[in-house]
């Protein structure tokens, strides 16, 4: 055996020697000998329980949010890791909350990584029987000329009486109780500039 | 909600969620706050724990009931005639708050001659047409005044809530013209409210509702004490008021309560109005509602044809913050057409499209059926399961020839052309269906940035976490790039109808990979700028010459000094207990409205133990614990001189700015349509006849008389309403999130609630063989769904009229989709509706409730086609005729 | 009987706990949903049961925290001016339930492998690195708590080193750990933290024992039908609770026992039995050799 | 009945269970079992050696030894995660009988083991002296431990008997060790383990009795469900077997088998009928809630 092996081997013979002492060492029954003879407590706590941390130590940045459900507004801390949501719970701060959630809220992540949730357009041609794929970008490009056409088709500048009406009665928008002020406001503004007037939302039920 | 509105000038909660706390007593009426805002009923709580009563009257007994000092059970849809027989208690006893009412509202103004009340003419205000089923409102004015209208039909008047209920007759001052300040002239607003509620005594109240003569009079009573210059009560509602025929006067029930117990804009007083969904404030606010335009500014109407002038004439009032309606409209114009819009071209004014009456969502619904709404984007709401009549929405759909449907999951809207009871029964078959049909799909509110207007007009920024996955995209983001695609295709068009488009400011930063538009600069150009293109501070800066732009006018100084107000996350703890520096309310983030109120017309509290905004002399202005609702360094002796106009017209003591003469309304001479006082009537389905008119429902509810797919179930008086003896109402579990679209497709909430289930008294289970744990099938003329049943003596018999009556109770949360499914209640209900906001009326309407599962497959439509025979059948034999449809008043 | 937090020395924390407060609890869920968010717990089950509103029916190894509803025909106060009104008198109970921490805890003590410990502060906690799903805890809990968890392993667990035994499942035993981790980064537990109403309070256990006395005093002042606290006595046969309750009605009709007792409070005396009657087989056997071989 | 009565009236959570049932699998019954006749082989084994009866001795030896071998492998196979089995020896707690009835049957299996192995290799004599003490001395708790184990948990049935338990899976022991020997000893040899399997018999069947009747309501689970199935046929074959084996035993070879045989059948299914009461008892949360209320009363008393 060479020199360099055999000191090599030497140490990793310490190392194991070592490693040994310290699995014997770290052994419950006799941890339990030092203090805690009943092995109830600190003798028999493992290495992951005595370097646990909560995990949104871990996280990246965490995010001011508001909860998406009712109008009571709770105010919402979202903890991100690797792009990801790793935990939503109430922020503290909130005149309104103070940290606390409903079920609802509570179930924010939940939500937003459900099971059920849907990440590509789907689309079903007139009289089709199933639900085809569709690029997102196509889709826009669709839904444009839809609307485009109708409002071609149906466009009123007039009413029966001869009044300026400047709208389509052909197109319908509904939904925005759920959505941010600024969406409400392009979706108001936008369809308001194509003459579209029924934009409603659960306001309304 | 012009209830509000109309009542006292803004139409949003007067109150914040956390004063709350400091109410000597609250009334949760219409409203289930612990269940469905169970993190705001953390005030009730705490004021329950400093000893304040926590009143529940409620059809049902809830969550909310079991957290009360006292329930009491009434039967749905006798709201008004309890909170009648309170005015009616308050004012036979005495009880009002005298100098408030005196000072304050408008119990001392003169009304016109010609006025005649329900109690005069059997139900009915004076003005009644009933050819066109309307009321002409001109009767029921401040004496010696002419409406404020104007356009080619002064009737119409400017209306519910389209006038943010501040449009008050032409005053040229402060006062209104005619008064008595001793509240005895037999016209004057004080004794039309005193004969109007004579007969609503507490014998009344007790038959008509349901409850005790003892717990009647205990609540009159405890409100009464907890109110007065020390005490403080307040009121809580929600859906479980608006979602009636007569929903808007019932929240007017509580306003009137309110002003006569001196209750408005004082700490722990107001009315709550607990909104729904994250932004249902905001959604109104900005609205994406038919009939008006960013804060509250009206859509002008076909039949108001006339140019900026004439439309500025109708909005603006002579009085109050109204006065300056001017400068908001064309703010608002310059923001959205910006340099396009001059001066010389009315800033775009006619650009504009116009509305009819109502092109509100049912009509639309019947628009789809009729084949004239083509093209349907859903973006966030499932109308095939939360809207009134299910079927109804869901046949429509299958009319189209396209729809857009945006969420989170697949829910039923978007799947109704293979998945849907009809389906299952063969009224619609998929490969007959011609709607082409766009799902795309959401991102979630960690998915981006905005702003959500809370239940108390808060305007909370919400951060983005992560981005969206694969094709996941915000509604911003749709919306944007919607708009610049057709920007873009339209860009070459010479077609005068595509300048609106072509002109549009549409500059917003994009961000990230997916071109995402900047929320932030959507919600700078909401704030305003000027013109050297500086973020507006206040609404107060904006002007009518076209100097500034501003998308929103109550949101000018959500953005003040290039701060954006709504991201302010200052603790708690660091401020105090108004917190002013979280977030930003509008207006000019006031938390309290009103708040003048909460001093005397001295300036001075009320009281130690009430204080909040009070007149500081020395310094010459307003000040205290929240932002003064007022102008600030107006005293409160100020009397406007006689030339004065809009803000300065209004005098020091009069603390409703927003109202033509700066008085909180008892009575609402214009801005309703129903009538300027709130009336006890049946709803429009009812088992029971009106114990006080020959008039049995609102009669200028809106009802859908010749639409097929909603048929109405015989009511009391009519042959075959026996075939549907039971009222029936719909309601939230706290487990789930109204149509279900966020939470029966999430694990964690679906375990809690699995499965639609319908609550009745032992009594009822015997009387229709129910077993507990069983299944029922509930029933009415719209559609037939199964439920498990759950007996319980939380739904309480009512005795009415001496009669004991059962009420039936459905949570409304499930369809065919998702974890969990069930029966929608929804496909129950019908879509006659409240006539100022267009609400159906999914609180109380009849049904029936059979042992058993219901028909499946094609027996489920023969099922409903013979009930609908027979029921008609037997209403042929005796029909009922109202006075709406025949008298004129 | 030793508790085992001195075993932490100098390190040993105050004790923590929970009251939780049933007169202010909303039975919302919020409590059982956090739980699961914090503690990654899986679906428990989409069985509607027609207990009332609640869907969860008892606490086990995937619901740490379990609402019980109970509806009854007997008023909410005893006395006043409102009780008097209420001729047909209704409360609805409402009770978060949790594992209680007990000062002298079964589990704890009969677990073998030393998966369940005391921690420093006070808690008692299943270390699932160390849990090998023997079960003994499972019926050594008094308030029948802590559970097996019969699902599937999640990917990342290790592979099975005995294919033979055939194990599929999780096949450890699970239960509230008063968010131990969190408590070790400075934060408050989930549930507590959730709560709508503060109807869960954290916080030190005697700081609470005294709120709760404070409490009770006050509901008993205003005539509440029944209130009692339940699990603060340390003289009980668990030693008093790290999670107690004020009730408004008996133990058992929330589905608790009325006087839990540890069962290692016989062990002394089961021990000695047990050793006698092992002196007794050996006696038994030896005199069997008496009589001869045949 | 509306949930609402339900619940004025109810005495118990909707009837559900307080306490949980145990989520041992018949492994567990299986190893009281074998684990009983492991305890007592070792004790039938250190005195036929002291005795000089070898016979008896190697006999129980070996029966002791498979018994020995099939307890750990049952025990592991009943873990959740039987790859942590060796977790069992991380601690050593005097608060869980099952702690230290793991380190009696590592250390009573072992000796066992490694006696009968070398006893059929014939090697390292001292060592297997040595083992031959350890085993003996460890039998006896073995064989014991197990009652004490089932005792010390808030089931009621089980708790409520920590009399009797230790006892009764003493006696049984006694009657399934005795009686394995029994059946695998040479005739001439086997009268000790005979006498030891009869005296356990009758002592089993006296402490079942008696523990039935003294846990009272509490014991109504052994008249209910497969508990008491497997109760009467543990009565019944253990009370056959003795019978046999007292009678004929000491003769006839095929009655000393079929005797031993019942005894072991009547000691397993009595094993099983313990084990099946707890599950019976902590499904009714009767038995906790009135068993409770009886101790409070008389604490109030």
């Amino acid at each position: 055996m060479r020199k360099e092996d055999r000191s090599a081997f030497l140490r990793g013979r310490g190392k194991l020697k070592r490693e040994i002492a310290e699995l014997v060492k770290s052994w419950p029954v006799l941890r339990q000998l030092d203090g805690d003879p009943l092995g109830l407590g600190k003798s028999v706590q493992s290495n992951r329980s005595r370097t646990l941390e909560p995990r949104i130590a871990e996280a990246d940045h965490v995010a001011q949010s508001i909860c998406p459900f009712c109008a009571v507004g709770c105010a919402q801390l979202v903890y991100v890791k690797d792009g990801a949501v790793m935990q939503v719970e109430g922020d503290p701060a909130s005149p309104i909350s103070r940290g606390r959630l409903c079920p609802k809220g509570a179930a924010t992540k939940n939500m937003h990584d459900g099971p059920l949730r849907e990440y590509k357009v789907k689309y079903r041609r007139p009289y089709g029987t199933e639900w085809e794929e569709l690029p997102l970008e196509q889709a826009m490009d669709m839904i444009v000329d839809r609307i485009l056409r109708t409002r071609e088709e149906t466009w009123e500048e007039t009413t029966r009486e001869g009044n300026p009406a400047k709208r389509t009665m052909g197109i319908a928008n509904l939904g925005g109780a759920t959505l941010d002020n600024e969406e409400n406001y392009l979706i108001k503004k936008l369809l308001t500039s194509l003459g579209v007037v029924q934009v409603e939302n659960q306001a309304r039920i | 909600m012009p209830s509000l509105g109309t009542s006292f000038g803004r139409g949003g909660a007067t109150d914040y969620q956390q004063d709350l706390m400091n109410s000597d007593c609250i009334t949760i009426m219409g409203s289930n706050m612990a269940e469905n805002h169970p993190v705001g009923f953390q005030w009730v709580l705490e004021a329950r724990e400093r000893g304040a009563e926590v009143v529940h009257i409620d059809p049902r007994f809830t969550r909310t009931s079991a957290m009360s000092t006292k329930y009491i059970g009434i039967r749905a849809g006798s709201d008004i005639a309890f909170l009648g027989g309170v005015v009616n208690y308050i004012l036979e006893n005495d009880r009002w708050f005298h100098e408030y009412v005196r000072t304050y509202t408008n119990a001392r103004v003169i009304i016109d001659d010609a006025y005649v009340d329900t109690e005069e003419a059997d139900g009915l205000f004076s003005g009644w047409d009933p050819e066109q089923g309307k009321y002409d409102a001109t009767t029921w004015q401040y004496k010696g005044m002419q409406v404020h209208g104007s356009g080619g039909s002064p009737e119409e008047g400017v209306k519910g809530e389209q006038s943010h209920g501040s449009h008050g007759g032409l005053l040229s001052h402060g006062d209104p013209p005619e008064e008595d300040w001793d509240l005895e002239h037999p016209r004057c607003v004080f004794q039309i409210l005193k004969r109007h509620y004579a007969r609503y005594t507490p014998e009344f109240v007790a038959e008509t509702c349901g409850c005790t003569v003892e717990e009647f009079l205990w609540y009159a009573d405890t409100i009464c004490k907890n109110s007065g210059r020390e005490r403080t009560g307040a009121f809580a509602y929600a859906v479980g008021w608006t979602q009636h025929t007569t929903g808007v006067q019932l929240i007017r029930s509580a306003a009137i309560i309110q002003l006569l117990l001196g209750n408005m804009g004082r700490p722990g007083g107001g009315i709550m109005a607990l909104r729904g969904h994250a932004s249902i404030q905001g959604s109104t606010d900005i609205p994406t509602l038919y009939n008006i335009l960013p804060g509250y500014l009206v859509m002008p109407h076909t039949e108001h044809y006339g140019g900026l002038q004439k439309y500025i004439e109708r909005s603006t009032a002579p009085a109050g913050w109204w006065g300056n309606a001017d400068a908001y409209i064309v703010s608002l114009l310059k923001a959205w057409w910006g340099p396009a819009a001059t001066k010389e071209n009315e800033f775009c004014f006619s650009w504009l499209p116009r509305i009819d009456d109502d092109n509100s969502h049912y009509w639309t619904v019947q628009q789809m059926l009729k084949g004239k709404v083509k093209g349907y984007i859903v973006a966030g709401e499932n109308p095939a399961v939360g809207s009134a009549n299910g079927r109804a929405q869901r046949l429509g759909l299958a009319q189209l020839d396209w729809l857009v449907v945006r969420d989170l999951v697949e829910i039923e809207t978007a799947s109704f052309w293979y998945d849907s009871p009809e389906i299952e029964s063969g009224e619609l078959r998929t490969e007959q269906i011609p709607t082409e049909v766009f799902f795309m799909p959401a991102s979630t509110h960690l998915e981006k940035d905005g702003s959500f207007t809370n239940t108390q007009r808060l305007l909370q920024w919400h951060f983005k976490a992560v981005e969206p996955k694969e094709d996941c995209r915000s509604e911003l983001w749709f919306y944007y790039h919607l708009g610049k695609k057709i920007k873009e295709k339209l860009k070459e068009s010479q077609d005068p109808k595509d300048w609106p488009v072509q002109h549009l400011t549409w500059e917003y930063g994009e961000q990230g990979g997916n071109e995402e538009p900047s929320a932030s600069d959507v919600l700078r150009e909401i704030n305003g700028y000027d013109d050297h293109g500086q973020l507006l501070a206040a609404y107060k800066l904006l002007k009518a010459d076209g100097s500034t732009s501003c998308g929103c006018w109550i949101y000018c100084g959500a953005y003040a000094d290039g701060k954006n107000m709504a991201a302010r996350k200052t603790p708690h703890w660091e401020q105090t207990y108004t917190a002013l520096e979280w977030a930003w309310s509008w207006p000019a983030n006031r938390r309290l409205l009103y708040n003048r109120a909460s001093a005397d017309p001295d300036g001075k509290a009320w009281s130690d133990r009430k204080e909040l905004v009070w007149w500081d002399a020395e310094q010459k202005k307003w000040t205290g614990h929240d932002t003064p609702d007022f102008d600030e360094e107006k005293p409160p002796d100020y009397v406007p001189p006689d030339d004065a106009k809009g803000p300065d017209a209004i005098a020091g003591n009069h603390p409703f700015i927003m109202q033509a003469d700066g008085l909180g309304w008892l009575y609402v001479p214009q801005g309703l349509e129903d009538g300027p006082l709130p009336t006890h009537y049946e709803p429009h389905e009812s088992p029971f006849d009106n114990p006080l008119y020959s008039q049995r429902a609102n009669p200028r509810r809106q009802q859908n008389k010749d639409l097929e797919e909603d048929p109405y179930n015989p009511v009391a008086g009519e042959g075959g309403s026996e075939l549907f003896p039971y009222v029936v109402t719909t309601y939230r579990l706290t487990e789930h999130h109204t149509a279900g679209g966020m939470t029966r497709f999430t694990p964690y909430l679906s375990e809690l609630q699995p499965q639609m289930f319908v609550e009745v008294h032992p009594d009822l289970a015997r009387e229709r063989g129910l077993e507990h744990g069983g299944w029922a099938t509930i029933v009415t003329m719209r559609s037939a769904i199964e439920a498990r049943v759950l007996v319980t003596d939380r739904m309480r018999p009512m005795k009415v009229n001496g009669a004991v009556r059962h009420q039936v109770g459905l949570p409304y949360h499930w369809g065919q989709r998702g974890l969990v499914t069930g029966g929608a209640a929804n496909d129950l209900a019908h879509m006659a509706l409240d006539p100022n906001v267009h609400i159906q009326e999914v609180k109380a309407f009849t049904c029936d409730i059979r042992p058993g599962r219901r028909p499946r497959g094609p027996k489920l439509a023969q099922f409903m086609d013979e009930l609908r025979a027979e029921a008609r059948a037997a209403r042929a034999t005796a029909t009922r005729h109202e006075p709406e449809e025949t008298r004129k008043t | 009987m030793s508790t085992a937090v001195e075993s932490y020395g100098a390190d040993a924390k105050p004790r923590m706990g929970f009251f939780t407060d049933t007169t202010i609890c909303i039975g919302c869920k919020a409590c059982e949903v956090a739980c699961k968010e914090w503690n990654l717990i899986p679906e428990d089950g989409r069985l509607w049961t027609g207990e009332s509103y609640d869907n969860t029916s008892a606490l086990g190894a995937n619901s740490w925290r379990h609402v019980a509803f109970v509806e009854q025909r007997k008023p909410l106060k005893l006395d006043g001016e409102v009780a008097a009104l209420d001729a047909e008198p209704l409360r609805w109970l409402m009770e978060s339930d949790v594992c209680k921490h007990c000062t002298h805890a079964g589990c704890l003590d009969v677990c073998p492998t030393g998966a369940l410990f005391r921690t420093e502060f006070g808690t008692v906690v299943v270390q699932e690195d160390v849990c090998n799903g023997c079960g003994y805890c499972v019926p050594a809990c008094p308030f029948g708590v802590i559970d097996k968890r019969d699902l599937p392993r999640s990917p990342d667990d290790a592979p099975l080193a005995l294919p033979i035994f055939g194990k599929k499942e999780d096949g450890r035993v699970w239960k509230c750990t008063l968010c131990y981790d969190r408590l070790k980064g400075g934060h408050e537990p989930a549930c507590a933290k959730s709560c709508p109403t503060d109807s869960i309070q954290f916080g030190e256990l005697d700081e609470l024992r005294e709120r709760a006395d404070k409490r009770l005093e006050k509901l008993r002042a205003e005539h509440w039908n029944g209130a009692r606290l339940y699990g603060n006595d340390p003289d009980d046969g668990v030693g008093g609770f790290g999670a107690f309750f004020l009730l408004l009605d008996e133990p058992e009709v929330y589905g608790l026992p009325p006087d839990p007792v540890v069962p290692t409070a016989h062990l002394p005396k089961l021990w000695l039995n047990t050793a006698v009657a092992a002196a007794a087989l050996l006696t038994g056997i030896a005199v069997s050799f008496f009589g001869g071989r045949e | 009945m509306s949930i609402t009565e339900r619940g004025t009236e109810m005495q118990s959570y909707y009837g559900r269970p307080i306490v949980k049932e145990p989520v041992w699998h018949p492994e567990v019954a299986a190893y009281f079992f074998t684990g009983g006749i492991a305890g007592t082989c070792s004790v039938l084994h250190g005195i036929g050696r002291v005795t000089r009866n070898e016979g008896l001795a190697k006999t129980a030896l070996y029966v002791g030894a498979a018994a020995d071998i099939a307890s750990p492998i049952l025990l592991v196979k009943d873990l959740g995660r039987p790859e942590r089995f060796l977790n069992m020896l991380r601690v050593f707690k005097v608060t869980s009988p099952m702690s230290v009835g793991s380190w009696i049957l590592f250390v009573s299996g072992g000796a066992s083991t490694t006696a009968a192995l070398l006893e059929l290799t014939g090697r390292l004599r001292p060592v297997k002296w040595a083992a031959e003490v350890a085993s003996f001395l460890t039998g006896p708790p073995l064989a014991t431990y197990t009652g004490a184990l089932v005792a010390n948990t808030a089931i009621p049935v089980w708790s409520e008997a920590r009399g009797e338990l230790p006892w009764l899976f003493g006696a049984s022991a006694a009657a399934s060790g005795g009686a394995a020997t029994t059946m695998f000893a040479p005739r001439r040899s086997a009268g000790p383990a005979r006498r030891a399997a009869i005296l356990g018999a009758v002592a089993e069947l006296g402490l079942t009795v008696a523990m039935e009747r003294r846990l009272g309501f509490v014991g109504e689970v052994y008249y209910e469900g497969e508990a008491g199935k497997y109760g009467r046929v543990a009565k019944a074959c253990t009370a056959a077997g003795a019978t046999l084996l007292a009678a004929r035993g000491r003769r006839s070879r095929v009655a000393a088998a079929a005797g031993s045989a019942l005894l072991l059948a009547g000691s397993a299914a009595l094993r099983y009928s313990v084990f099946k009461a707890g599950f019976q008892s902590a499904r009714d949360p009767r038995y906790v809630v009135e068993k409770q209320r009886e101790r409070l009363r008389e604490k109030t008393r």
